[in-house]
């Protein structure tokens, strides 16, 4: 089953471990959704190729990220990805989310191997439970649908 | 069962075990095509219809022996009838441009349907409103037909041309043609049928269909890509104007001015795809030999194979008409809690190839009350094997998202 | 010379024993383009951009490799400038279309050149009628070589395009693109050069070329019929609207409205020649193996070979710059009292393949007062030998037709 | 040398039998070039894939041409083919010229044999000097060349 054909050799893996319970989790029980009454910055993202969408909304206070709130509709990986932000740029800074954006497209690259800090059962790691995304990156056509909240979310960063 | 296993062979690409139900997105090439094209390009190649040697002689040859071979096909009384196009997005721009900016003015309708792939949608819309002239849609019914009542209704004076897939490339559903035609014809509309799955998956015979233009790709019908057709009646490509300027569509030209070649060259400006043109013509040797009839029953077979076992899945939901009548091998679908993407996905883990998504057609998937579909289709080469694996990775995406 | 004889084993069509002198029409494919297309054909064929299943990916990931390949090979900042087409002719009709009808009021100046191809005239003509626009034509030298005074003259504030040959496919003269970017930036306008003969001669580097836009076809770089290229500076890119619509170029679609998809998809409606781009890859890859400048050379060694032993054949005539300075491998001929299409004829018979006619450059031909020409075309290909066959038949034809 | 390459086969045969003298001679010296005072027809004839072009004008009396002239440019073929054709319609009726069309037509068909009938060496042969360009047929390409000049010809007597 499963034989890798075509020119790209994609590693079949589990997918057990691409939809880990805690990605199903967040896809049915989304955080942080909804809208937020004073939204400082927002910004909406497409993938205009399958069409997921996210809206973000934040709310900032001294460059800190004080509320945030998500609207869309698409498939398990966006939409927990999506959830799974909410809950770790709240309280940062630009800067601290800048690190985060760049630790997650790390993870996401398929160039760079996988970073071993990234592990999501070690207590304390930097991406929380984002790190259950890791699976993604043997699914190079899924990764724009992880990806789309955090361009999304710059977006709406730089829009103030 | 319409036996078609043994032309698995045919289809180099089917060796690696891959369950291709992607088929209306584009179909696999036979080995008959590639090899056609490779000797072709390889023996007799050279650019056509202005070399006076025989190796551009020859080129022209094969080039206009497809055209005839694609007249022939799809019961056209003129070759010349029959414009090879990029494909048939362009085949559609063609006549929304070539025919629409030139013959409809502000207050004109142009009628189309709302299961419309883009491709026969977008160019209407940017006509439209280069025109001002007014775009309607017609419905469709409880069982996703296209609701002829209101289309009825809607075929009023005005309208001037009416846009309407030949079959749907979501819902499999083949409109009564003909029957619009007539209505179309009565108060002197225009009818272009956008035939991207209809040719490939039931062929047409352009002399019964009753419509003006005829759109389809070669890539959808065992050909290559970079290639497709605008079949137009004489009468109405004579009401066309060129939509691109270039080599080849001239009579004559001068610093200021030009003329046109006569139909169909005037329509084919530039370098057109020969070696294509050679595939194409394989390719519909190819169907030929198989018979379209046959290919129509055998999709039609899967169908209501596939209908009947996938109602069993937990959760699945079917958008399509309830029957196979007048329906092409596709089969959209939607699961409770599950995502089309992650369907497609999973599917793919076992090697099943299907499509998710809005399909190009974002309208029709609104009118479902969805937001993507994943869309099993099938072709000559698929077999109920095929659709033992689609329903087993039905089955095991409900297992992970816990549908019951 | 220039050694590249040994190249020509990869041509399959040469061992015929054809003189081939048409590169100018199209060129010839060599096996590992051929093999390129008919290998990923067999193993991994699909839609593009669409599909979650891996040979989707594959697919996807072929064809947008073909597009890096090409924005490297001509030195594009940006992947995304490059927007695959049907041809240099659907590129350039793109540009007046999509740019023109968009950007051009009535009054505002299109600047062109007698030794246009069609490819980059009539769709200028096309977009003045429609928008009031005045066309104006910069003319040549004695020498055959565009008129820079008259150029510089014409080059005033109201000029919003220039539409000019980066090599001309009757008389090869180059000329100087930087030179003509400069002033015509310097009035605001900008610059689309036809490089259907530039790329695959020369070679470009569009980030010192200077223009704005750069169109070219595959089939006369060794690659595949139905594809070519747009390449756009993103910022002039950015000022055109799509020429077609359909799937693929869409952000989102109602039934009334649609917004674009970001570049360069919003210019790649509908499926694109997927096949086609992997060949267009591979012929890339081929001709950087031998090296742009190497074929650059190569071809200018053989025209020199050309016109010196042409100088000698009797009542010949040659239509083009004294010199192969900025001058292409292209040879324009006439013989008196010998129409150019007799002279194909009996080159045909000792396999000498050239082109005779006007060369859809029906205004150049008034220009240098004839009718049509006999075009001998050189590329990385041919031989002193295909010279000696040339002269060799120029002499029977003279011969016959009683020529001293 | 001229071996036949590509997917069609061109039996290749002399030049000389293409070239005849007498189609040199037609091209080289145009009969009824020019025009006429009082054109009753008149019809202009391109062949756009080569810019072969050709303008007839006739003069008729009572369903008789009573006078020809033809103007044009392009190769020895499509204006021996014109020249020729002046001297044979002159005095026909249109039924006459509709079976001389029709003989051309023939004489040129890939498909029909040679017609022993049309031999340009024979006295009183229905085509005349035209049956010289029987050696076109050997030139697929040339034969719109060759048939330029009648269907210009069929125009100008259905224009009137
Ligand atoms: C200078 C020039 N421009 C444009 C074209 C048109 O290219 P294509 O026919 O590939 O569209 C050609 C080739 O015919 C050419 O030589
Ligand atoms: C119904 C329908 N119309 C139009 C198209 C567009 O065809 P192409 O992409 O070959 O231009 C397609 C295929 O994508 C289709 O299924």
């Amino acid at each position: 089953m499963a034989a890798p054909h075509g020119t790209v050799t994609v590693v079949t893996m589990a997918l057990e471990d691409l939809y880990r319970e805690v990605i199903l989790d967040h896809y049915r029980n989304p955080r942080n959704r909804g809208h937020l009454e004073h939204a400082d910055a927002t910004a909406q993202g497409v993938n205009p190729l399958c069409g997921d969408e996210v809206t973000i909304e934040l709310e900032l206070s001294d460059g800190v990220v004080t509320g945030v709130a998500v609207e869309g509709q698409g498939c398990s990986i966006s939409q927990a990805s999506a959830s799974m932000m909410t809950e770790v740029v709240k309280g940062k800074t630009r800067a601290q989310i800048g690190d985060l954006v760049a630790k997650f497209r790390g993870m996401m690259s398929l160039e760079d191997g996988v970073d071993p800090e990234l592990d999501p059962e070690r207590p304390g790691s930097v991406l929380g439970d984002l790190e259950a995304l890791q699976g993604v990156r043997q699914y190079p056509v899924r990764i724009k649908c992880a990806s789309l909240p955090w361009n999304t979310l710059m977006e709406a960063l730089s829009s103030t | 069962m319409t036996d078609l296993a043994h032309l698995r062979a045919d289809f180099p690409i089917l060796d690696s075990g891959v369950h291709f139900l992607d088929s209306s997105a584009s179909s696999q090439k036979p080995a008959p095509v590639l090899e056609a094209m490779d000797r072709f390009a390889r023996t007799s190649y050279a650019n056509v219809h202005r070399g006076a040697y025989r190796l551009s002689l020859a080129a022209t040859d094969a080039y206009e022996a497809a055209r005839r071979r694609v007249a022939d096909f799809i019961g056209a009384a003129n070759p010349s009838e029959v414009v090879f196009t990029r494909g048939t997005t362009t085949s559609l721009n063609m006549v929304a441009f070539g025919w629409g900016i030139e013959n409809l003015l502000p207050g004109d309708r142009i009628l189309t349907t709302v299961m419309e792939h883009h491709a026969n949608l977008v160019p209407w819309q940017m006509v439209a409103k280069r025109t001002g002239a007014v775009l309607d849609h017609v419905p469709l019914t409880d069982d996703c037909r296209l609701d002829m009542r209101v289309l009825g209704e809607k075929m009023v004076p005005g309208v001037r041309i009416v846009a309407v897939s030949g079959m749907s490339n979501v819902l499999g559903t083949i409109p009564d043609v003909p029957a619009i035609s007539s209505l179309a014809h009565a108060v002197g509309a225009r009818v272009v049928v956008d035939a991207a799955q209809l040719v490939p998956h039931a062929g047409v015979d352009v002399s019964t269909l009753g419509s003006d233009f005829v759109a389809f790709s070669s890539h959808k019908m065992l050909g290559p890509t970079g290639i497709g057709v605008l079949w137009g009646r004489m009468e109405a490509l004579e009401e066309m104007e060129p939509f691109e300027g270039g080599g080849e569509m001239i009579s004559d030209v001068t610093l200021h001015d030009a003329t046109w070649a006569p139909i169909p060259h005037r329509f084919e400006a530039g370098t057109p795809p020969i070696i294509e043109a050679v595939g194409l013509h394989a390719a519909i040797d190819y169907l030929d030999s198989v018979g379209m009839d046959k290919i129509y029953a055998h999709d039609q077979e899967l169908t209501a194979v596939a209908l009947e076992r996938l109602s069993d899945v937990p959760g699945l939901v079917l958008h399509g008409p309830a029957g196979i009548e007048a329906r092409g091998g596709v089969v959209s679908m939607t699961m409770e809690g599950t995502h089309a993407h992650d369907l497609a996905t999973i599917l793919d883990e076992g090697d099943v190839a299907v499509r998710s998504g809005h399909h190009c057609a974002k309208p029709l998937m609104r009118e479902l009350g969805v937001t993507a579909t994943a869309r099993a289709s099938f072709y000559l080469y698929n077999t109920e094997d095929d659709i033992d694996a689609l329903v087993a990775g039905l089955r095991r995406a409900g297992e992970i998202f816990g549908v019951r």
